[in-house]
């Protein structure tokens, strides 16, 4: 039996105005199994809180109603009072009876006699409450980065400096993302390789930091706090260990025509190689499809000028499983294919991307930052940029949303070509320009202001190639009047969109994602690093499109909150959760069908009934992933599942005692 | 009020509400000082998914005149899907007291947001008169 | 703003042609083969849609210059098609007008003779625009 | 004749080890009441016996059988391969622990307090199950559609009276209810380990009807949590002894079911979620709409 | 020895009814029970065999024993009443007749069961020859017999008259309660309908059922007998056999919180369930097989080694006819005492 205590709350005149206090109090008294009553002006005050906590101790309570306002709004409040006693503070509960007693009924009577039925259902739950305690599931401290570009690497090296491992997987054979192939950043101009570098470099020697590159995400289980992940590290064809990153071999390396992915294809590579001079980690790849010796078994001179003998053909892809507390999704973003851009003219040589823009006037890119037309390698007279190109468009080849980095970079790009060469022509079509941030609008004013960069309000229509030179067909909206020109070169500002392997990531760690394919937030404002998936979280554009700034901002928030989740040693859980008695499981599967998060699954277990030992099929709850909806309870005609908190002979008691 | 003033028949009204759209739609109603009658009495639930049709069979044993079911809008579930899995349930539930001849008007399923305060007391003002109109629960309640 | 009338209403109707969506890249004015002799350019249509100024449409050079080539329709990034809104404002031009204004396909042959070299387009233009 | 083919086809599995017992009738004092057995030996299944008496639903005694090791040979009806069917999906029924030989059927008779033949049973009345729908083997040949009634007529007739006139029928038919539970425990789709009316952990456990209401509570309870399981066998209207027609329940729910949510057959496989772990966002009618409805 | 005219019947009863309640079978739809006579009703004595034994009007399915209320900290506890009011049974069979012997030596016996007295002693039973044993009938294996039952009162039913003859001093009483509609009659009359029905019984499918091989003390020969497994186990756990059984005769005790009161009652109780004896610990029977064996055993076994060898089976047949499985006693007796008499 309870020793139950009913403290009943005027809230000023909120309550007390409209309910007889001392008669709630008075009818409380009779109710069974409650050994003290008492009432105060604000229960909810430093003095009523204490009142409670005294009364706690000096009547031995097992068990407490507060008759005050919603739960919604002091029942935390009445727990963590009731927590600082012996008292468990699930031996709590409230009764409502302002905002659904007082607050809405206006007779004195009825409002009374609902206050004291409110108050005796709370009491009849009170009854069959039980202790209950906030499950833990333990943190593993470690986490997992999904991408190595500047949100990954610099969300790992905040993580790494708080004291936690960080591994970092990425699928290319370098670290740096798309950060590394450019040349300069807004709105500083500055190098762009000179901040990451040292970055990368940082993350390479961090002692907390593991680095998988040329390596994907085989397989993820379990949940926050615990995932166990595979990954998947392919065979580089070269012993990570013995190399010493000389470079002798991809200088004998016989193919050597291979369009380098890192100077999007405006640079060749050969087919072992390192994609840039600054690759982390600095160690050759050998690109099994283009070598030789994979193609024909013949050639293997890699193999010969290889000092410290890393070759190695055998190689075979290796499978790491870890353990990890959380995992960051940062897979960021790639320019979308132009095949389907015909009336630009991508095919032609001198119709190129923004990127390759940043790779050609990049001083390590494949023209050694001279600013030449692929065609016939003339400096250009003339150039256009071309907004929007795939942007803020419905159309299915399209992206309907803003890129929103294009218009900066573009100014960027603008002003850095007159900056080298002021006797070029530049031309930027754009539809409107945004550039909202720190310094921004005052870095496009500039390219316009200081630079003469020649802003057209207006779309270019077609582009053909002349072979000599490009004819566009564009028009100045302002102006009203239609433009036929020739120009040298054409850049488009191509739209961007997250990486096509991020549906796969996103599928295994049950992340969701949205129509763009972008990932979703918990939520947009309150939760903006959060993926609803509980342990996983997210950073840079894998989110949505974001520059550096943003990106390595939010890779920061990111880290905050990882921090907060490793730095904890056990992650308390809801305890008010489905609860199974395998004693009355019969193992039919309905609960595992309507639970919405996966938490119910089957297992084989032991079971003694009343002496007897037999293996039963029966439901077991993750009391990680188990977020105590109840469906499962409703669904279980046997009444082996139930919910803690919310029990059926809690319910059916409140039913009880509001009816009598 | 606008219940007939010449009975002396006071209902009693068990309403079931989610923790997350209809329980705190009916503490909006609280703190918009909405009136509605004193005979409904509020269980909070986790989700409308948590009402057991045992425990609509339970008051009205105990001589509950009307029971009334609240939950998040179709959509907007807490939990995601608690409120389609009550829905089925439910409508199934309802459709069965009318086939044993139990009064239909008597249970009641409305969705409630945590935003309609206003929605909650009319609901609860027009449920409390549909009872009253109907008189006494005598065809369930147990005569124990 | 949208200003809502009778021929707007019509024009958005026979078009299907969503005015609000237009950002006014220029897009179809950039793309148009025909802008030079357009009086009303490409991008401008949708003002006067947007303005309600369809009498002003109907009287302009343009309906009559347009080439339903459609490079504008195929082109606008947000599924304007200024095209069919100017074909819309032609038919309802041709509604207004009398019958004697109209050509009759017996007529076209001798037209043809003119050029043996006449686009196949033209033809079909020519036929969208005159014949009722 | 079809007896004779099962007696021989089951001594033959049984004498080949393929199977460890098999589940069928076995001859009772009554020509008109033989009895669900289990057979172990050839020698036993001399008394194997399959007629038009043979009317019940094996597919329950399979949940126990299943347990052990072994395989079973088991006698299905078309009607009873449903329930197996459920009981797999429900995984009380091991497959691989169990042979199903196929057995047509004519229609099983109901018999007096005489033992003597009084006409189809109700369920063989509105039979419209007339296919096996699981089976490893078929003996016997193929069954002959019967023109059965419309199984829902029954729930019809109810629907069309007057809510008062309903209450009065469930009242009279209900409180004839003595609680022996023959309709729970043969049902197959009462397969909980403890019923929630004998479970003491909640307050919901009932011996007997100590008041009308519980014999409605216990129906209704009942009707409600097989519904979408219930593959209408029949069962529980067949060992009413005191006539109750419980299968007007069931066929409530399997009626409202079809016409809320599209037609479902439990049992006619088993992969199709039951329609009360399921739902549809945008064709789930509302509560409120089903009544208007009615 | 009366006679009167069988059509008079009702209007006896009615009359009866003035002074005591009145219990007789009723017929409902396709059920004949035994029913509160009362105007209307359809009085049925063809029927053979109720679906429920008569047993229910001296051991109800459900009895209120007392009621507590609390008032303040204050528990008032209330007995119910004890039936004061007489009744009478009209047309109990003959082993039914027996069945309230078997059920006397459980519940008159000490401790005496006060609301199980109380009944009896306010009830008469008026019993009535079967003209036409079934099928299934097998009194006789327990020397019953149905051409001449016990109570308070017998009734032969010959042709359109029914003769009575009162055998108690409470039979007596009602006969001259009744006097208007009885005329004499002599006991030569009911000779040829009871050598008839004898004759009926010698030619039913149980007539020979023997309980050869259950006297003695074999009790644990019987317990441990491996018949046992193969009789129950098609046994679906109901409580059919339980509840139409006119002897069976098992309780539980369970409280009841109306919100008022709290009311405790008896009800009756199935040894086939699972939660039949259930205890703190657990169940002491926890198969199905244990289960089954307690119900034959008690009956065949445990009451006649408590009672004078007296078996509590009156051979009524109800199991035979109603268990969903085809089990019943006879299939056990058949079973046990062949495997004794090996």
């Amino acid at each position: 039996m309870q020793k139950i205590g009913v403290f009943v709350c005027h809230c000023g005149t909120n309550i007390a105005g409209t309910v007889n206090i001392d008669e709630v109090v008075e009818n409380a008294k009779h109710e069974p199994g409650v050994k003290y009553v008492a009432e105060y002006p604000y229960m909810c005050s430093e003095a009523g809180q204490s009142m409670v906590q005294k009364a706690i101790d000096e009547h031995d309570l097992s068990g407490i109603v507060i008759s005050a306002c919603s739960p919604r709004m002091h029942e935390t409040t009445f727990r963590r009072a009731a927590a600082r006693t012996k008292l468990n503070p699930f031996m709590l509960e409230m009764a409502n009876i302002r905002e659904q007693c007082s607050w809405v009924h206006k007779d004195k009577e009825e409002a009374t006699n609902k206050a004291h039925a409110l108050t005796r259902a709370a009491i009849a739950k009170v009854h069959h409450n039980t202790p209950l305690f906030p499950g833990e599931s333990p943190v593993t401290k470690r986490a997992l980065v999904i991408g190595g570009g500047i949100a990954g690497v610099s969300c790992a090296l905040d993580i790494a400096e708080a004291g936690f491992v960080v591994d970092i997987v990425e699928s290319t054979p370098s670290i740096g993302g798309k950060m590394a192939q450019l040349d300069k950043t807004f709105p500083t101009l500055d190098c762009s390789a000179c901040i990451l570098t040292p970055k990368m470099v940082d993350a390479q020697f961090h002692e907390n930091i593991n680095i998988h590159t040329y390596s994907e995400i085989e397989s993820v289980e379990g949940f926050v706090g615990d995932f166990t992940i595979t990954i998947r590290k392919k065979a580089r064809s070269v012993d990570m260990k013995k190399c010493t990153g000389c470079g002798a071999c991809y200088d004998k390396c016989p193919i050597k025509k291979i369009p380098g992915e890192f100077d999007e294809g405006l640079g060749m590579r050969t087919a072992i190689y390192t994609p840039f001079a600054q690759a982390i980690p600095n160690v050759p790849v050998i690109d099994r499809e283009h070598c030789l010796k994979f193609k024909t078994g013949k050639c293997g001179l890699c193999e010969t000028v290889c000092a410290p003998d890393a070759i190695d053909f055998e190689q075979e892809d290796e499978l790491i499983t870890e353990k990890y507390g959380a995992v960051i999704i940062a897979t960021g973003i790639t320019p979308i294919s132009l095949d389907k851009f015909g009336e630009y003219a991508y095919t032609s040589p001198d119709v190129i991307t923004s990127l390759e823009f940043e790779r050609m006037t990049n001083a390590a890119g494949p023209t050694k930052g001279e600013l030449i037309r692929i065609s016939d390698k003339k400096k250009p007279k003339s150039i256009t940029f071309i907004q929007c190109v795939g942007s803020r468009d419905v159309a299915v080849r399209s992206k309907t949303y803003c890129s929103k980095i294009c218009c900066m970079y573009t100014a960027k790009h603008a002003m850095l070509v007159k900056d080298k060469y002021p006797d070029i022509e530049v031309n930027v079509f754009y539809i409107d320009v945004r550039t909202p941030g720190k310094n921004f609008d005052e870095f496009y004013r500039r390219a316009v202001e200081e630079y003469g960069v020649n802003y057209i309000k207006g779309q270019v229509g077609k582009v053909v190639d002349n072979g000599d030179s490009l004819w566009i067909q564009a028009v100045d909206m302002l102006d009203n009047k239609q433009i036929k020109t020739k120009t040298d070169l054409i850049v488009l500002a191509t739209a961007i969109e997250p990486v096509k392997s991020v549906r796969n990531i996103a599928g295994m760690l049950s992340a969701s994602i949205d129509t763009n394919n972008f990932m979703t937030e918990a939520h947009p404002k309150l939760k903006p690093v959060e993926s609803p998936t509980a342990g996983v979280f997210l950073a840079g554009a894998c989110q949505g499109p974001k520059d550096i700034p943003e990106t390595v901002a939010g890779a920061g928030a990111t880290a905050a909150k990882v921090i907060g989740l490793l730095a904890k040693d056990k992650l308390i859980t809801n305890p008010c959760i489905a609860d199974l008695d395998p004693y009355y499981c019969n193992g039919c599967s309905a609960c595992e069908k309507v639970c919405p998060y996966g938490a119910i699954s089957y297992e084989d277990t032991e079971i003694n009934d009343h002496g007897k030992k037999a293996i039963r099929r029966i439901a077991v709850i993750n009391k990680a992933l188990c977020q105590g909806c109840g469906a499962c309870v409703v669904t279980c005609p046997s009444g082996a599942m139930d919910l803690l908190g919310f029990s059926n002979r809690q319910i059916t008691a409140e039913v009880d005692a509001i009816c009598r | 009020m606008p219940l007939n003033p010449n009975s002396s028949f006071t209902p009693l009204i068990v309403a079931f509400c989610c923790n997350w759209c209809s329980y705190a739609g009916a503490d909006l109603a609280g703190t918009s000082r909405l009136n509605y009658p004193a005979q409904i009495k509020i269980i909070k639930v986790p989700c409308s998914c948590r009402i057991d049709p045992m425990f609509v069979l339970r008051a009205f044993q105990k001589g509950a005149d009307g029971v009334i079911l609240c939950g998040c809008h179709p959509g907007d579930c807490h939990y995601s899907t608690g409120n389609y899995y009550a829905r089925r349930r439910i409508t199934l539930f309802f459709s069965m007291l009318e086939y044993l001849g139990i009064e239909k008007e008597r249970t009641h399923l409305e969705w409630v947001s945590a935003a309609e305060g206003n929605k909650f007391a009319s609901t609860m003002r027009k449920f409390t008169e549909q009872i009253h109109a109907l008189g006494k629960n005598e065809r369930l309640e147990d005569i124990r | 703003m949208h200003i809502q009338n009778d021929y707007a209403d019509q024009i958005r109707l026979i078009s299907g042609s969503q005015d609000l969506k237009c950002m006014k890249c220029g897009r179809c004015s950039a793309s148009c083969p025909q802008y030079e002799e357009m009086d009303v350019r490409p991008h401008q249509f949708v003002s006067y849609l947007q303005r309600g100024d369809i009498d002003a449409l109907m009287d302009c050079e343009s309906i009559w210059k347009c080439l339903s080539c459609f490079a504008c329709v195929e082109r606008c990034p947000r599924d304007v098609k200024p095209a069919r809104l100017i074909e819309a404002a032609r038919l309802l031009r041709i509604r207004r007008q009398s019958d004697d204004e109209f050509i009759t396909p017996e007529q076209v042959p001798a037209l043809l003779e003119l050029d043996p070299d006449i686009p196949q387009q033209l033809l079909a233009s020519v036929f969208r625009k005159y014949v009722k | 004749m079809i007896q004779k083919q099962m007696q021989e086809r089951a001594k033959q599995m049984l004498s080949l080890g393929e199977v460890t017992c098999v589940l069928g009738w076995k001859k009772g004092d009554f020509s008109t009441n033989p009895q669900p057995a289990v057979f172990e030996s050839e020698k036993d299944l001399e008394d194997l016996v399959y007629d038009k008496y043979c009317a019940a639903n094996l597919s329950k005694y399979l949940v126990e059988l299943t347990k052990k090791e072994g395989k079973v040979l088991v006698f299905l009806k078309p009607c009873d391969t449903y329930s197996f069917n459920q009981l797999l999906k429900e995984n009380l029924i091991k497959k691989e622990r169990s042979y199903i030989i196929g057995i047509g059927c004519e229609g099983n008779m109901q018999v007096d307090d005489d033992m003597q033949e009084i006409g189809l049973l109700e369920k063989c009345q509105t039979c419209t199950k007339t296919a096996h729908m699981v089976f490893d083997e078929l003996i016997g040949e193929e069954l002959t559609v019967r023109q059965g009634d419309d199984p829902f007529e029954g729930v019809l007739n109810l629907e069309q009276m007057s809510s008062d006139e309903r209450y009065g029928f469930w009242r009279e038919e209900l409180s004839k209810c003595i609680r022996c539970n023959a309709c729970r425990n043969v049902c197959p789709a009462c397969n909980c380990r403890k019923c929630v009316f004998d479970n003491n952990k909640y307050d919901t456990a009932q011996k007997v009807n100590a008041s009308s209401f519980e014999e409605q509570m216990f129906h209704i309870i009942r009707a409600y949590h097989v519904a979408g399981r219930c593959t209408d066998c029949g069962e529980c209207s067949r060992v009413c002894p005191q006539l109750i027609d419980l299968h007007l329940l069931n066929r409530k729910f399997i009626k409202d079911i079809n016409e809320f949510y599209g037609e479902f057959q439990a049992g006619a496989d088993t992969d199709t979620p039951s329609p009360l772990t399921d739902f549809n966002i945008d064709t789930d009618p509302e509560p409120g709409s089903v009544h208007k409805r009615g | 020895m009366f006679k009167m005219a069988k059509k008079d019947i009702p209007n006896m009863l009615t009359l009866l009814g003035e002074s005591m309640d009145v219990y007789a079978p009723v017929k409902k739809g396709k059920l004949t029970n035994f029913e509160d006579f009362t105007e209307g009703a359809e009085l049925d004595i063809d029927t053979l065999k109720t679906v429920k034994s008569p047993k229910d009007f001296f051991l109800p399915q459900v009895e209120n024993l007392f009621s507590a209320t609390s008032q303040g900290k204050e528990i008032n506890i209330e007995a119910k009443a004890l039936r004061d009011k007489p009744f009478v049974i009209f047309g109990v069979r003959s082993c039914d007749v027996r069945a309230m012997e078997i059920l006397d030596s459980v519940y008159l016996s000490e401790p005496v069961d006060k609301f199980y007295e109380a009944r009896r002693e306010n009830g008469i039973i008026l019993s009535l020859a079967c003209n036409e044993p079934g099928q299934t009938c097998f009194c006789t294996t327990f020397n019953i017999d149905p051409a001449h039952p016990n109570a308070d009162g017998a009734m032969w039913v010959i042709n359109d008259n029914i003769y009575i003859e009162a055998r108690t001093e409470k039979g007596e009483n009602l006969v001259k309660l009744i006097s208007k509609f009885l005329q004499e009659g002599s006991k030569n009359e009911i000779v040829q309908s009871q050598t008839a029905i004898r004759e009926k019984l010698n030619k039913l499918p149980y007539s020979d059922l023997s309980l050869d091989g259950l006297e003695g003390n074999q009790l644990l020969d019987l317990f441990d007998t491996p018949q046992w497994e193969e009789l129950h186990k098609t046994c679906l756990a109901c409580g059919i056999c339980t509840f139409i059984c006119p002897t069976c005769q098992c309780y539980d005790i369970k409280d009841y919180d109306t919100g008022g009161e709290v009311v405790r009652y008896r009800c009756w109780d199935s040894c086939m369930y699972s939660d039949f004896t259930l205890m703190a610990h657990g169940n002491i029977r926890n198969s199905q097989k244990e289960r089954f064996r307690q119900r034959f055993m008690h009956k065949l076994v445990y009451h006649p080694d408590n009672n004078k060898g007296e078996i509590s089976c009156v051979g009524c047949g109800r199991c035979v006819n109603k268990c969903p499985s085809s089990l019943n006693i006879v299939k056990v007796i058949k079973s046990l005492a062949v495997k004794c008499n090996v």
